[in-house]
């Protein structure tokens, strides 16, 4: 049928343009850190290593990369722990008002990171708690944790519900139950939250900008190498950033997702 | 093991929802019940009351004689076999199977022989390393089944075990658990909607409705002789037609009803109670209709009807009569009888099969 | 039972340390909003509303004010159509490895905005435009648009395409099957996308602030007035982002998700 | 209106799955017929061809004459009851019926007017404003059907729409369908798995399996003479007592089987394509057996068997019987007859109602 040609054309030109459109500013990025010159500009001159060469050997920002790690890493954590928690808490205790307790711990995704770290800056500065790289993580538990219990509450579904009272029945404790049931049913959705909160953290920039002094994470560093324009340098440690993502989440869809579409 | 169980003046309600209003109800050890009723009727909130996952808010279930109403699930010699199934998904057969055995403080070697030996009575033991993803809907629930008898319960519950299964496999699994119920003694209290799944596996019916019991017994005696309407209707068809009682004498029943007298025999052990004067529902099954029969004593007449309807259902043709009331009624006539539509036709019904219940309400 | 109520405190004691934790930030940011002194710290002295009316008095607060409306609604109405087309003929067409554009679509969700900002920045900068409102505009929708995408995709359900086969069964051609059936029928969704792109626009600061030149939106100017310090004023500036973006996500939660509810 | 439904040849195949193969099927005009099959025989994948969802790979489909294969739905004469019934939601009753005539660019008053017809029809005129949601499933049910019908098709394709209601609501609709469908005159086709439903509506049942077509004809011809095993299985329970053919009169057809020699009536229109020494079926139906029944000349003795299994089914008794062959049948006793468990029983069959199956593959 020559309509049916002529509607899957269409289609494939509006995904053309709009991948174009959502990929392009990174695209950019990306290129011009193998710009061969001083500036991030066109036209394109042959591909170069050397900003990442710089980049690599550069020990202020391999040690604030070291920072990023250590923050995403243990805030991520502490994150899944108190999600899990409170996701596990809320799904299968008989408290009141459940709905609107569930709003309440998922609201806070939508509170602006500028307006969190606003609030944390004014509340250490109040307790007297001097920034380092501790205040970072607090920050970002404080960010990922509504993440990691929205994730976790949404896959704790009915079934699951009987499956743990099957365990009870079978004689566990709740401690077993929680412990040889529960937890390793959930560990698709804990793993996902985890890679989650660790990207989030990973590439957070507002929070670790206000709440940081001496030691920095990657995404303040590269802030403080903008101040000195355009360069393909900062495009190279850009890139870097956004390639660690990208590999989170691809370990995150081979380690979880697969899995989930196994079983 | 096994046990008897029952329950006593039982009654439980969700905020202001009476699920379950004053059950007594004693069911034999060893035996097959079958708890019967539409979606609604509490049988499942029954079950978890017995199964321990609900305190009832007034009465007592006993087992072998000993309180448990308000003992724990993990504490109670009872187990649960899930509508689901609720298979642990990352265990293997084998663990799932002896995971009651594992928390029971039994070592590995010796959870293992139990579990495979459970396996085996379900037919599943060349599949005991797989885990529950890889099986059929009918394997799940003999693994179920294998997991539930593992701990040696003294009373097996099952809620709607066979819901999920298409109708042949349905068929089949209701064999095997008449089959493995018969050979392990244990106490079965099996909970479903479908009446032809009651009949299949139970030695007693509990018909419920509305949160209380409306019949217990037989299938043969809830079939043929119903204690109420509602149990009447609800285990297979049956015809209503309103009378009024107008003679009782040592053998007989005369109700005026709006197809005019009618005579049935006197039961005095399902109608005794029904005196001269009472408005009665005098209840005959499709098959105990007759058309254009000669008259015998046996068969009362209920004058003249049309069939307005007809088809043929395999060992039986079903036919929809309008009567002189105005009402219509079914009849279930021999698989290859002649039916003639849209002509007048004797309808009849055998006496002996007519059930006489008191009106209430 | 003793142990159920045990547990039920244990609960209750969780669910307290865990909301504390996750909004005193923004409760100090807003308590001392309302401190009568020159300075965000202990102790808080008597409620006062003065820094409140400092903000509504100053011109330039309510101009980036206004700027961030206009680009949260414009921005967001694109997004919107952006992602509906796609989701629509994602959903709707056969189109190769769908999962995979799927994933493609909804992958920049985990990408930091600072390396997007720093992508936009890039490209303008070689395309050669200025920054201005446009160009913030232009970065929320590219962040907003997989936003949208994904929520509208995960509403078309495949009941819905039942419900359009009716449509066309009954004689309506593909364009009448969108406009009646399709776009009401999604209408919640619709909904919900454009009130959470308009929320994650109005308080996102990274993209404002590097594509931003004399126009600047509200986050940007609240950034801006913390060069000076610590300062109720800001408390009462973040406050008003933080009170407007509530306020929207109640009036999607009463427009969208009671309609939900009620169907 | 109405139309003759021709299918010519069709073929379809997804991928590397053959979903139908080389179907021939003539639908009469006015007719309620019902394609019947386990799910994934090809029966819905059948249907979708008809309304014009499905191009087939191969094949015609005619309707009054006219080749349709390959019109789009919206300008074809059929229109299609889905499963899920698939109403607007957004949408009142009357708009959703009045739906297609909108489409047709009729008025608002005249299509106000028809889609109120089709409302009353379906006995719902006075929840006209009404949206969906606020709908039982029978209620919905009955929208959908007024729907489709109310831009008069020539034919009307009804996907399992009785498969989401209870068995009581099921039985009321079936009757619903069968009264609207002889008034209205519309070709109806019905899609079902469920065989009770066919022989409750159809007027001629077509047999699908693994994408072709097993059988056709009307409920009596297919419960009663089955073309192939799988037709006789599906349709009802039925016994299977493999044997082979020794020899062939005018009158009877004698069979060597595992329970000694049999014979039956020569039937030359169902199996007079059978020779002697052909290995062949002998099925016959649980309700055709009967137990120490005094010998008759229609019954074939079947030597003796043990009950070793029985349960009342309300309107029967189902035995299981071991036979001397070591094989289990099944028998279908009277309602009341008594049963002696565990003694040896005479197995015997009516020999008018056994059919011979070829043995193919």
């Amino acid at each position: 049928m020559p309509g049916q040609r002529l509607k899957s054309i269409g289609v494939w030109c509006y995904a053309i343009v709009l991948y174009g459109f959502i990929f392009l500013p990174v695209g950019v990025l990306v290129l011009f850190s193998f710009q061969d010159g001083r500036l991030p500009i066109m036209p394109f001159k042959g591909p170069t290593l050397k900003w990442y060469e710089a980049v690599l050997s550069d020990s202020r920002l391999m040690d604030s990369m070291i920072n990023s790690l250590l923050v995403a890493l243990s805030s991520s954590v502490v994150a899944v722990f108190l999600g899990f928690l409170a996701a596990y808490g809320l799904a299968r205790s008989y408290l009141p008002a459940k709905g609107f307790q569930r709003a309440l711990l998922t609201a806070p995704l939508t509170v602006s990171y500028l307006i969190i770290a606003l609030g944390l800056l004014i509340m250490f500065n109040a307790l007297g708690v001097a920034s380092s790289l501790w205040t970072i993580g607090i920050g970002h538990v404080v960010i990922n944790t509504p993440l990691c219990f929205a994730i976790m509450y949404s896959q704790m579904g009915d079934h699951q519900i009987t499956i743990e009272r099957a365990a009870h029945d079978l004689g566990a404790s709740d401690f077993q139950t929680l412990w040889l049931i529960t937890a390793p049913m959930m560990m698709p959705s804990i793993l996902a939250s985890f890679f989650l909160s660790v990207t989030f953290s990973w590439d957070e920039f507002i929070i670790a900008f206000l709440l940081s002094r001496f030691d920095v994470t990657l995404p303040v560093e590269i802030w403080g190498m903008l101040r000195s324009g355009l360069n393909p340098k900062t495009n190279a440690a850009g890139s870097l950033v956004f390639l660690i993502s990208v590999g989170l989440l691809i370990l995150a869809e081979l380690l979880v997702f697969r899995k989930v579409k196994k079983q | 093991m096994t046990a008897t169980v029952e329950i006593q003046n039982l009654s439980h309600r969700f905020d202001d929802f009476t699920a379950l209003s004053d059950i007594n109800l004693t069911i034999d050890a060893g035996s097959f019940a079958v708890l019967l009723g539409p979606s609604g009727c509490g049988k499942t909130t029954l079950l978890s009351v017995l199964g321990g996952f609900i305190s009832p808010t007034q009465g007592r279930v006993l087992l072998n004689g000993e309180d448990v109403t308000h003992v724990e699930p993990a504490k109670r010699a009872t187990t649960t076999m899930f509508q689901d199934y609720a298979l642990f998904p990352h265990m293997t057969l084998l663990a799932n199977v002896g995971f009651g055995l594992r928390m029971r403080g039994q070592t590995r070697r010796a959870r293992n022989d139990r579990a495979m030996e459970m396996l085996t009575l379900v037919g599943l033991e060349s599949s005991a390393n797989k885990k529950p993803h890889e099986l059929s809907g009918g394997q799940r629930q003999r693994v179920a089944l294998a997991r539930a008898l593992a701990v040696d319960p003294d009373v097996l519950l099952l809620d709607e075990p066979l819901g999920a299964l298409d109708l042949k496999l349905r068929r089949q699994m209701q064999d095997e658990l008449k089959a493995i119920q018969r050979r392990v003694g244990t106490t079965f209290i099996h909970v479903t909607h479908d009446q032809e799944e009651a009949m299949a596996i139970a030695n007693d019916i509990v018909v419920m409705n509305a949160g209380h019991v409306e019949d217990t017994g037989s299938p043969e005696s809830i079939y043929l002789s119903p204690k109420t309407l509602f149990s009447a209707t609800f285990m297979g068809e049956t015809n209503v037609l309103p009378g009024r009682v107008t003679t009782i004498n040592e053998a007989q029943v005369m109700i005026d009803t709006s197809l005019g007298p009618v005579s049935t025999f006197r039961k005095s052990d399902v109608n005794g109670d029904i005196v001269v004067g009472d408005t009665v529902q005098v209840c005959f099954r499709p098959e105990h209709v007759h058309i254009n029969h000669p008259a015998t004593e046996n068969l009362q007449s209920l004058g003249k009807a049309t069939i307005t309807d007809h088809a043929f259902f395999g060992s039986h043709q079903r036919c929809q009569l309008l009567a002189a009331d105005n009402q219509h009624y079914t009849a279930h006539l021999p698989q290859t009888s002649p039916v003639p539509r849209d002509a007048d036709v004797g309808l009849m019904v055998d006496r002996g099969s007519i059930v006489l219940l008191k009106k209430t309400r």
